[in-house]
């Protein structure tokens, strides 16, 4: 039996190299592999391509540490704290980052077909829009990138006529990161994951990468999770590393661990407007504190118990979200 | 009862509302879309079934989610599929037809196509927005397709800066040449007004304008030409409507916001 | 809330016409909808075109039972009781029904894009191989029958170039069943059901599928399906009929109920070889009996204990299958 | 020990075993093919994972299975996916590289193409087979693919009757040229001899002959010209691969069958 547990930093040294592509799981205010963003942060990584859907949360940060060049997305908003994502805003209005737009179901697509291994996946999606006729990243661009494809999305005739109901589809290409990061309830030291709740795309995103790494609340024996095989939804030979670490999602909410803090939320909104500001909220969280236990530290206890599950609806009932 | 006695997005929510109807499955999206959902479920449409972009079928809501990934959309639903599910439910006729979806927009043109990616050019927008999410996944998929937006000229314009959901294209049979299903954006409320797409000539009509508000007001408001030739009041909210939407609802007004002043 | 709970033949009747192109659940001899099978075969129907992809015991009864005209197939076998399917082997050795190879893949994913919605999926697999170049449907045939495509498959080029490490995809076409039937560990009223052990290509079936026919195992309460909604894999807006039936999938096996019948399924063999014999297999299994538990019955008590499931494996351990 | 001790099954499941590394994720499908897996897990490749195109990884195997959708693959597995994901795994290189499977076949012809379908005409053949299954798409896409076959003449074949799983289609650069990846099958284990597939001519040739068998029994039991110039004699069971594999892997002989007569 392999045993892939190791710390988080020694995890993203490993395999989150400086201009990597990778993924993140989650989507806006759930289940974002937090701790592992912050430590990509905290180790000053540079360059990174990110495929996203609508990991609003992570990927907000990541942009607003510095980490991103480039980024693949569908949706950069979370919630009622950020409408559209702050950091992200900014920096595309700036021309900081490169950005290529799809929707939800094309990068889940563009997902599903990399852990299938097949080159693309059709779509009905699309057709007709700006997101097939337009084009972040330049013809030249991606035909100097061998890490990307030729073409951004293909419209084609539906070539069984019109089987399906369909005279045309749009055709959107595979994925395969370097290395995905995912935030699950429930791991075991050989990777294998079971995520309670909604999966978002997390397991098409696990499937396509080269590597994965996986936090996780609880690390529970082999046998446990192998006691119901068909609650886990990642099989070991998938994952490249496992990192326990409680509360790894935080400040976004995990089904029947803990809620998402609002007011951590909407701060990190108002900082993010303001460089000074923002530059203050990151010292603060990311670069002056070592470690994710000791972000919560400075959280504190009180706070975090306000946030967590009610054992019956699986988030904070009744806490103060507005 | 008065215009004073309830809000522009207490109207809005509930003229959403009144278009679900009892054994739709409605599609939301984040904020005043899950509003509207809930509230015909709890008024006038108590078996449509609410479901998430995110996977959850049927969820119970007990509280009011803030986005679609909230835990509240988890607890107690039907089922929990992937984000690839919750598509493949609306791309497939079988089920996809019987749905309906409630969208936010920056933009709106006649034609009902959507934009919420920029304003702007693309590379260098003036300003960016968040972009398609699984805006037009639906508006490609979705027979109809309900779309929320603010009564402003910048807001309702001859062309879009980018179309990001496809509703009618450029008018005509341009839909359905494209290569789409029927369906996308067959109505648009506002805080000022209902406009509804014409099934002759395919453009955004004023169907009915809200209590206290004129034709003229909504007229220039709007960057394009309107046919105003069939306009009617709307209903205003019942007492047993606003009641129930903010009782039942969002007691916490965590979506309506800031109660009417009257 | 809408109970869509009736009798099974009920449901037979409702949703299976002669003719009607159907799919059922299960793996040879995995949790096949057997009483649902039973059933079409005693209500005479005559005429189905079946999607199967390995759906031995089933398919191989609906065979025998005279039902099938057409069949498009992947895998024929029962496991050590048959390599072959033995009704199966004779309908196409005589000539007595069409038949269209496909491989498991092929079939999954053809149901994978009649769920999906989209007219044809890619897939790597049996370039270059006979499945590809022989067709069991004629190009007549196909033209004259607006159910098929007019294409067994398409050979493509890959429009992305490289990406991917393809040159070639293999298309294969969507299914979209008239009704698909599956046995499920459990299920509510509303039609929402929760599959225990390996969930086969149940899940892509039942989605592609206009009409859906539960059979289960344990008819549960809403509420306490809800409770964990991340193991209901089929959410009730599929399903059109739920009819309990306890031992549903008998002499196939269910995960956590009940281990499959090795003896039943060797005399079905030895019986199906020989004309005579089948009929009075027949005559005594399924036409002489009124339903599945007058079936269950005539099995007796003792015996059906001896196949339950120990429930720290989920099979009859130590059962005696040689 | 003689030729007498075990029987050619014992042989043949222990041969596959041994093609087996510590690391490799196997294939397996139903009879021979399980037990040769579970063989090498407990003999010589204790870190393999048994895995299924039912869709379980890493099945734990208390009991031997009979099909490969028998419940005892399911029991203490790591997880159980679908049909699709089982696929998935093998035709992504990430995961599919790391493959070996362990197939079945009623023909093999020189290029390592297997029949599984038919003899005879398709339309209308005088001996129908289960058809592909999954073997069709593991051929397809697994790089090292290990096929069972009795050594009979009229199954080693110089043209299939139906080519249902590719190998090296009609050899040199044609399977990559059809745009498969590079694998298929490339090793033959019978009940007499191991043949595998030259990586220069992509043709069989006789690797091994099992203690007991002539060559010229192989050669005259084979329907295609074999080359016989670099043949050796196998290394046959030891003792403990014998006492593991009988005690251990299937002690009711539930596809061993028969026990040795000697």
């Amino acid at each position: 039996m392999e045993d892939k547990s190791l710390p988080l930093g020694e995890a993203i040294d490993r395999y989150v190299r400086d201009g990597a592509h990778i993924a993140v799981g989650g989507f806006t205010l759930n289940r974002n592999p937090m701790a592992a963003i912050y430590e990509m942060i905290r180790r000053r990584i540079r360059g990174l391509h990110v495929y996203a859907h609508s990991n609003g949360t992570g990927v907000d940060e990541l942009i607003g540490g510095g980490c991103v060049d480039r980024l693949e997305i569908a949706y950069a908003g979370n919630g009622k704290a950020a409408p559209t994502c702050i950091r992200f805003r900014k920096a595309v209005q700036e021309g900081q980052i490169a950005v290529e737009d799809y929707s939800n179901y094309m990068m889940g697509l563009r997902f599903l077909a990399g852990a299938m291994g097949v080159p693309f996946l059709p779509t009905l999606s699309g057709l007709g829009s700006d997101i097939a006729e337009k084009w972040g990243f330049s013809a030249e661009m991606r035909q100097r990138d061998p890490r990307l494809p030729d073409d951004k999305l293909i419209t084609m005739e539906n070539p069984f006529g019109a089987w399906g109901d369909a005279s045309r589809v749009l055709l959107v290409p595979a994925v395969n990161p370097d290395v995905t990061l995912i935030h699950v309830q429930t791991a075991d030291v050989m990777g294998t994951c079971r995520i309670d709740g909604l999966a978002f795309a997390d397991i098409e995103q696990a499937k396509a990468s080269r590597h994965v790494i996986v936090t996780c609340e609880v690390l529970a024996a082999p046998e446990t999770l192998r006691g119901e095989p068909e609650r886990n939804q990642i099989a070991f030979p998938h994952v490249s590393a496992v990192c326990h670490v409680p509360w790894g999602g935080y400040p976004t909410a995990v089904f029947r661990h803990y809620d998402y803090d609002a007011e951590f939320l909407r701060n990190y909104a108002a900082a993010a407007a303001d460089d000074r500001r923002f530059r203050e909220y990151q010292e603060r969280w990311i670069y002056g504190v070592e470690s994710h236990a000791a972000l919560l530290e400075q959280v504190g206890g009180k706070r975090l118990a306000a946030l967590t599950a009610d054992p019956e609806t699986g988030y904070a009932a009744h806490a103060k979200r507005g | 009862m008065t215009a004073q006695d309830y809000t522009p997005r207490e109207m809005m929510t509930l003229m959403a509302a009144r278009e679900i109807r009892n054994g739709d499955i409605v599609f939301c999206g984040t904020g005043i879309s899950v509003l509207a959902a809930a509230a015909a479920k709890k008024i006038n449409a108590p078996e449509s079934v609410i479901f998430f972009e995110t996977g959850a079928v049927d969820s119970r809501l007990a509280e009011l989610p803030i986005a679609v990934a909230d835990p509240r959309v988890m607890h107690g639903a039907a089922a929990h599929g992937s984000l690839l599910d919750a598509f493949a439910f609306m791309q497939n006729r079988i089920t996809g037809d019987r749905v309906i979806a409630i969208l936010g927009a920056a933009q709106v043109d006649p034609f009902g196509n959507l934009n919420t990616t920029c304003i702007g050019d693309f590379e260098r927008p003036a300003v960016r927005f968040p972009g398609s999410g699984g805006g037009c996944d639906v508006a490609s998929f979705v027979p109809r397709c309900i779309a929320f937006m603010q009564h402003e000229k910048r807001k309702f314009v001859e062309r879009l800066d980018y179309l990001t959901s496809p509703g009618g294209l450029c008018g005509g049979d341009a839909r359905e040449a494209a290569g789409l299903r029927p369906g996308g954006v067959g109505v648009v409320i506002t805080n000022k007004a209902v406009l509804r797409i014409d099934s002759g000539s395919r453009r955004l009509f004023l169907e009915q304008h809200y209590p206290g508000v004129t034709v003229r007001e909504i007229v220039e408001n709007t960057g394009f030409v309107l046919d105003v030739s069939r306009v009617r009041e709307a209903l205003p909210p019942t007492a047993d409507e606003l009641r129930i939407l903010r009782q039942k609802c969002d007691p916490q007004r965590l979506i309506l916001g800031p109660p009417a002043s009257g």
